[in-house]
């Protein structure tokens, strides 16, 4: 995450601009420095999603019917609706961010709202769908059965659901980390802390929550949608 | 650059004396000496470890400890040296220090995020050690599957936590040195005319934003696994116990690179400053640095030729391991062609360097027997693997941490150690280590494997050498903490210059000022200018 | 202090973005064989660059930005291609009548002893017991 | 040499020498280096060495055209050595045509050999001079490695796979064998000792067997004690393939595409038989997964392995499309 300090902006600068750390020159260099070091972050975070993506390449190769048969036990709907709201929450945080850029506070505050709304709807559908999957006996290593039909593949199948749950399980997490953040910039924008000059947290939180949305637009089709035509 | 001698003795130490000061500091200076307590702390543990496992191997048979305790010394041996000395040693305590001096700014770009990393990796390390203290972990600092999530009844979870949590200081360091570099310097202060060490760094930088990530995740797995009973890589299910190694290994070699690329760049400053002269071929010592870092990421599968990979698969990977030693070959022909009619001043820090140079010939040599695929099937997993390791990470990156260590030293504290002291140490050191890690490379040719708590007897000779190298070893460092403590209450107050060096970081008062500079310094030339200039005496 | 983009451009890409949701439920429904996984992850890619390019600025953004995001993506294939030329040459024979790598069949599923799997919990548990 | 100041463990193989020789080399190139390296930095700390602080060293500051030479020659030698190598590393684990097969398998802390006409023995292992030997092996639990200093090969042993390591021998006596991977407790105690001994010697050795038959009749009976051969039926009027012939060809699967019958396929259509169906016939076939350890479904294997209509048949390129060319008998 970007500086807490650049977002914070602690400052206890003479005659420059509130928000500006004593050792940047200028506002200029703060945000940059800001903006470099989320990007950063989120090569980090690429790469971190990236092991699971991996494995999950590998194991779909070499097990497609298991891969077929997990796939079939998730439903579209949900997870369809689930893409359709996070990506509108990725919406509303970009017109959130412009609103910040163009100093609309209570919009910026709305859309904010908005966001945290929308995240909040995916976690609680994400909730249903795990409660399914215990339901039907499809947590491994805790409760893990599948019918005859694929006895043969329970082994891989397995794998499969342990790659969802790890990596549903990660991105959800990132969501309630994003939701925290929201929250944060949100009573910021509240106390009226931002400035069309300075509203790096907005645009850095922005960059945060974009990403997680990238996570989910890869997630869904590569657990939901393996093939559907068997 | 002007000297600041009539400066006003307020320097970042004198400051402020409360505990709180420190814990709560924003100065990337204290922070570096936080570092520095820390990592002295793990590698006593780390050395403590050391001791025990050569104590044990001195006779055949296990006598001193059981099997299982064993195991558990190696494996803590390794993490602790790995995890909590050699990856944040030179980076994070040097680098702390010197980075913002060497740029001429007035911190690092995210101050709180720095002390935040501070704080992640003593959290990983607490957590590490109380997994040593109640009853340690015995999987080998690799954590190979399925041992490690099925059947190792040790604390995995707990060592595999700290390591988790460590690796988180270790990208937010990296990313903030990163932007750092981008966007500090000073004005002037172009890309070509930085010290070698802001290359290094930001080349090891690099490494631990990209690398770091995926050995979390590689942790994590082995986490849902062991913990959760999920199968990722268990073979009962179907799952290949090579994935995990080939993910562990995808950071863990670049990490070999973060241990090694800070100390060469810490070499290369110390090498300059005491032949005073340019370094020799800048540009190719520059670029290696950055060569290294990116080609490192292609080779890790050399650590599985024997593990199960395809025989095809295992040429790219030996091919593209002959290719990332190539850099390491310039710099150190460029190192020796440095010391070439140079004025060639012997202090202690200098004694340290080439005591690099020629440890880290002989490991990084040995790479080349572990790299060529046919010796490897046979020295795979024997001590001669250890000995090209200890080589290169003790040899090389522990005596290039301490070169920079005692370069840096009276910048850091403002005081001079006894430089014939250091000399006697570094000699003591030198022989120690080649009595220990020399005829492991015989044992491990002759068939030792490593990770072995019995020995058939005709290895004796040999580990007995080593044993009894081993506490010439201790000695020596033993002795580096005595003087370097000492100069801290009666060492001779340094001054600003002590080397007559080159380097923003020379410019400042020794120890630097809270803020490091009275001004902001403009830099107008390149990093090793000696030749050219009348450096002042104190 | 950056570029403001028109509303209408983030909307715009928004219901691009719907469509191309709605195109890979479409895709995963047809019969493509072998190119099923080609095209979703060909939607995904797309859809994940228009998510960077726009909603987070980077076509707006410095070139050392590009390059970051350039870099991740680069180290990411390395880690996939380098890891695949083991996994995709596992099955080559290296001598006839055998198996390929080194010394290796492929793999097979399980080892045939009784699964260890079970275990884990208790180990687990033993774990927090010590 | 005395048998202390031993640099390099015996010869017993015909690798042995070869991995030597390579060694050998590379530690002529690297000590060229490293000696080149270590004289110069001393000699010029030596020659330039001053006690004045004051003094600077020459303005040089560097060479274009050694810089290429320095990056060119280590990097033209590194093939060289990177070329040998990997003929060495083929040589290692390529078998020749004709060996004699051993099965293994490592378990928490021991290795169990299996001969094929039925002996078996634990953290032992005799083989005759002058043949060449393959070890096909797996593990039981986590992972372990088979080594063999002397022969100079090993290979690390991954439960659900079956890894090989073969070496002809070339004198008899007696050497290690290790488990070079850490695998627990006692995985210094996982040793063993390899015997060599004349042909006649191991004849004899191995016509110590007392009863239990061949691997591959035992084989016989776990098939039919598991009823396998309710369903594969040599003329094919079965509901499973018929396994005559098998071993060594090809097979085509239900998803289309094609396995090589080896040891690997047939563990897995026993253990894992859903996960590669043939095609042309349903996926009835149950799992054996529990019911058969590692050892037996080793004597499965030789016994589907033995099932040929003639002499040589099956293993035959011809019919079985496998690629023809025997490599040359690289092994001297
Ligand atoms: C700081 C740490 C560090 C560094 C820098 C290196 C550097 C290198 N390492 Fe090492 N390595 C380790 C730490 C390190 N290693 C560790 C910890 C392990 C074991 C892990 C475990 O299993 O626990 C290991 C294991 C290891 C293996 C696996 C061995 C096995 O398990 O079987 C291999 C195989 O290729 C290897 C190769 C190399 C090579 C080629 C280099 C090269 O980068 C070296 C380049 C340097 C030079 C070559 C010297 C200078 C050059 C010249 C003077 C010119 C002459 C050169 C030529 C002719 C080419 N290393
Ligand atoms: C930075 C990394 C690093 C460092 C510095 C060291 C330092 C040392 N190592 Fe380590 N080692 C590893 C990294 C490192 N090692 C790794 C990664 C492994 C593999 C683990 C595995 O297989 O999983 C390993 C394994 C390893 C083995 C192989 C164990 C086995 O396979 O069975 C051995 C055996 O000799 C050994 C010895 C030593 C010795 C004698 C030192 C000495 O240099 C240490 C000297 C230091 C001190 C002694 C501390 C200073 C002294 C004091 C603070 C005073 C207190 C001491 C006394 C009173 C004696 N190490
Ligand atoms: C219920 C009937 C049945 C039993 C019992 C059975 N099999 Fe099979 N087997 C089949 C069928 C059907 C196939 C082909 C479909 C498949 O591959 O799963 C097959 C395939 C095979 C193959 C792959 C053959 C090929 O052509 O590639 C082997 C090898 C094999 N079985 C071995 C065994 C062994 C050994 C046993 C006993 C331990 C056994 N089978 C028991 C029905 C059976
Ligand atoms: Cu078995 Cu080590
Ligand atoms: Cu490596």
């Amino acid at each position: 995450m970007s500086d807490a300090a650049a977002i914070t902006g602690d400052a206890h600068a003479h005659g420059h601009h509130p928000d500006l750390q004593h050792h940047f020159d200028t506002l200029e260099q703060q945000h940059e420095a800001a903006t470099l070091g989320m990007w950063l972050f989120l090569v980090t975070e690429v790469l971190f999603f990236g092991g699971l993506f991996l494995a999950y390449m590998l194991y779909r190769v070499w097990y497609h019917e298991a891969w077929v048969a997990g796939s079939k036990e998730l439903s579209i709907a949900l997870g369809g609706f689930n893409t359709v709201v996070l990506i509108g929450s990725s919406l509303t945080m970009a017109m959130a961010v412009r609103s910040a850029q163009t100093g609309y506070r209570r919009a910026t505050i709305g859309w904010l709202l908005g966001t945290m709304a929308l995240g909040l709807t995916f976690l609680i559908v994400k909730v249903f769908e795990y409660k399914d999957k215990f339901d039907h006996h499809h947590v491994p290593g805790y409760d893990f059965h599948v019918d005859a039909a694929h006895a043969g593949i329970a082994g891989p199948m397995e794998i499969f659901f342990s790659l969802y749950f790890t990596m549903t399980g990660l991105h959800a997490l990132h969501m309630i980390i994003g939701f925290g953040l929201m929250s944060v910039i949100t009573w910021m924008a509240y106390k009226n802390r931002f400035s069309p000059q300075w509203y790096t947290p907005v645009e850095m939180s922005g960059l945060y929550w974009h990403f997680v949305d990238i996570v989910w637009i890869f997630l869904f089709p590569l657990l939901y949608l393996v093939d559907r035509t068997q | 650059m002007e000297m600041t001698l009539a400066a006003p003795r307020v320097d970042y130490l004198n400051e402020k004396h409360t505990v709180a000061s420190w814990l709560l500091t924003k100065d990337h200076k204290r922070i570096g000496i936080m570092y520095l307590v820390v990592v002295s702390l793990a590698f006593f543990v780390g050395g403590l470890f050391a001791s025990l496992i050569r104590f044990e191997l001195a006779t055949p048979a296990g006598d001193l400890v059981t099997s299982d305790t064993y195991n558990k010394l190696f494996t803590m041996h390794g993490v602790a040296m790995v995890f909590f000395v050699l990856i944040p040693a030179v980076p994070a305590i040097l680098g702390n220090f010197v980075l913002p001096l060497m740029l001429g700014a007035k911190d690092v770009a995210f101050p709180k995020i720095n002390l935040l990393s501070w704080y992640v990796f003593v959290i990983g390390f607490l957590f590490t050690l109380y997994a040593m203290i109640t009853g340690g972990v015995d999987t080998g600092w690799t954590f190979y599957t399925p041992y490690s999530s099925r059947a190792s009844s040790t604390n995995v979870m707990m060592t595999g936590i700290g390591v988790f949590i460590t690796g988180f200081s270790s990208i937010l360091t990296g990313l903030n040195f990163m932007v750092t570099i981008h966007r500090m310097r000073a004005p002037g202060l172009t890309w070509f005319r930085l010290p070698l060490f802001v290359w290094a760094i930001y080349s090891t930088s690099l490494v631990q934003v990209l690398g770091t990530p995926v050995i979390a995740i590689t942790v994590l797995a082995l986490a849902v696994e062991r913990g959760l009973g999920f199968g990722i890589f268990d073979p009962a299910l179907g799952g290949d116990p090579v994935l995990f190694q080939h993910l562990f290994w995808f950071y863990s070699h670049p990490a070999v690179y973060i241990m090694i690329l800070p100390p060469m760049g810490a070499i290369s400053e110390v090498l300059a400053c005491f032949s005073r002269k340019n370094i020799f071929g800048y540009s190719f010592v520059a670029f290696s640095s950055l060569a290294i870092a990116i080609f490192g990421f292609l080779v890790w599968a050399h650590h599985l030729f024997v593990a199960g990979i395809s025989t095809y698969s295992a040429l790219v990977f030996s091919f593209l391991t002959y290719a990332v030693a190539i850099p390491s070959a310039v710099k150190t022909f460029n190192w020796t062609a440095t010391l070439y009619k140079g004025a060639i001043w012997l202090k202690a820090p200098m004694i340290w360097a080439i005591c690099f140079l020629g440890l880290f010939l002989v490991g990084g040599l040995t790479g080349l027997f572990t790299a060529a695929l046919g010796v490897d099937v046979h020295i795979h997993d024997t001590y001669f693997v250890v000995a090209h390791f200890h080589f290169i990470m003790v040899g090389g990156a522990i005596m290039g941490y301490f070169a920079g260590l005692h370069f840096w030293w009276p910048k850091m504290t403002g005081r001079m150690y006894s430089d014939a002291a250091a000399k006697v140490a570094a000699v003591i050191v030198f022989v120690g280590f080649n009595l220990t890690f020399g005829p492991q490379f015989i044992l491990g040719y002759l068939g030792m494997p490593r990770r072995y708590h019995m020995y058939p007897e005709e290895f004796q000779v040999l580990n007995v050498l080593s044993s009894a190298g081993a506490s010439i070893l201790a000695v020596g460092y033993v002795l580096v903490a005595i003087y370097l403590i000492a100069s801290l209450f009666n060492g001779e107050e340094a001054g600003d210059n002590p080397w007559h060096a080159t380097g923003l970081e020379w410019t400042t008062q020794s120890p630097p000022l809270p803020h490091n500079f009275e001004t902001q310094p403009v830099v107008t030339e390149g990093a090793y200018e000696y030749s050219k200039r009348e450096i002042k005496v104190v | 202090m950056s570029h403001i983009a028109p509303k209408s451009m983030y909307y715009t890409i928004f219901g691009i973005l719907m469509v191309m949701t709605a195109l890979t439920v479409f895709a995963a429904f047809q019969h493509l064989g072998v190119f099923n996984f080609p095209v979703a992850i060909g939607i995904a890619i797309t859809k994940a660059t228009l998510v960077v390019l726009f909603f987070m600025h980077a076509k707006y953004s410095s070139r050392l930005t590009k390059l970051f995001v350039g870099m991740s993506f680069f180290f990411l294939v390395i880690m996939f291609a380098l890891t695949l030329t083991d996994y995709m040459s596992r099955g080559l024979k290296t001598y006839p009548g055998g198996a390929g790598g080194a010394g290796y069949g492929v793999r097979s599923a399980a080892p045939a002893h009784e699964a260890p799997a079970s275990g884990a919990h208790k180990e687990g548990a033993a774990e927090t017991a010590h | 040499m005395s048998e202390i100041f031993k640099f390099i463990p015996d010869q017993a193989s015909t690798m042995a020498a070869d991995v030597d020789q390579l060694y050998w080399f590379i530690i002529g190139v690297t000590a060229f280096f490293g000696i080149l390296v270590c004289v110069l930095v001393v000699y010029f700390a030596v020659r330039y060495r001053t006690d004045d602080p004051l003094k600077v060293g020459a303005p040089i500051t560097g060479s274009i055209p050694l810089e290429l030479a320095w990056s060119v020659i280590p990097f033209l030698i590194s093939v060289v050595i990177f070329v040998w190598a990997s003929q060495v590393f083929f040589d290692l684990y390529r078998p020749p045509d004709q060996t004699l097969e051993i099965y293994a398998t490592g378990k928490r802390w021991m290795w169990k050999f299996q001969h094929l006409d039925g002996k078996a023995e634990i953290n032992t292992l005799h083989v005759p001079v002058g043949r060449p030997v393959k070890v096909t092996f797996t593990s039981e639990d986590v992972l372990h490695s088979l080594y063999f200093p002397s022969f100079r090969t090993k290979a690390d042993a991954i439960p659900g796979r079956y890894s090989t390591v073969w070496f002809e021998a070339t004198q008899t006596g007696e050497w290690h064998i290790f488990c070079a991977e850490y695998c627990g407790t006692k995985h210094s105690g996982m040793i063993g000792m390899v015997t060599v001994m004349e042909p006649s010697a191991y004849q004899a050795w191995l016509s110590g067997n007392e009863g239990g038959g061949t691997l591959a009749s035992r084989g016989e009976r776990l098939f039919s004690e598991l009823a396998c051969n309710t369903c594969h039926i040599s003329d094919g009027s079965g509901r499973g393939p018929s396994l005559v012939d098998k071993f060594g060809a090809q097979e085509q699967l239900t998803n289309g595409s094609i396995v090589n019958v080896d040891e690997t396929y047939v563990r897995e259509s026993i253990l894992t038989p859903q996960l590669k169906v043939v095609a042309g016939f349903q996926p009835v076939m149950p799992t054996f997964q529990g019911l058969v350890n590692e050892e037996g479904v080793m004597a499965l294997i030789e016994y589907v392995k033995s099932l040929q209509s003639s002499p040589g048949g099956a293993a035959a390129p011809s019919t079985a499309g496998t690629p023809a060319a025997a490599p040359p008998q690289e092994n001297r």
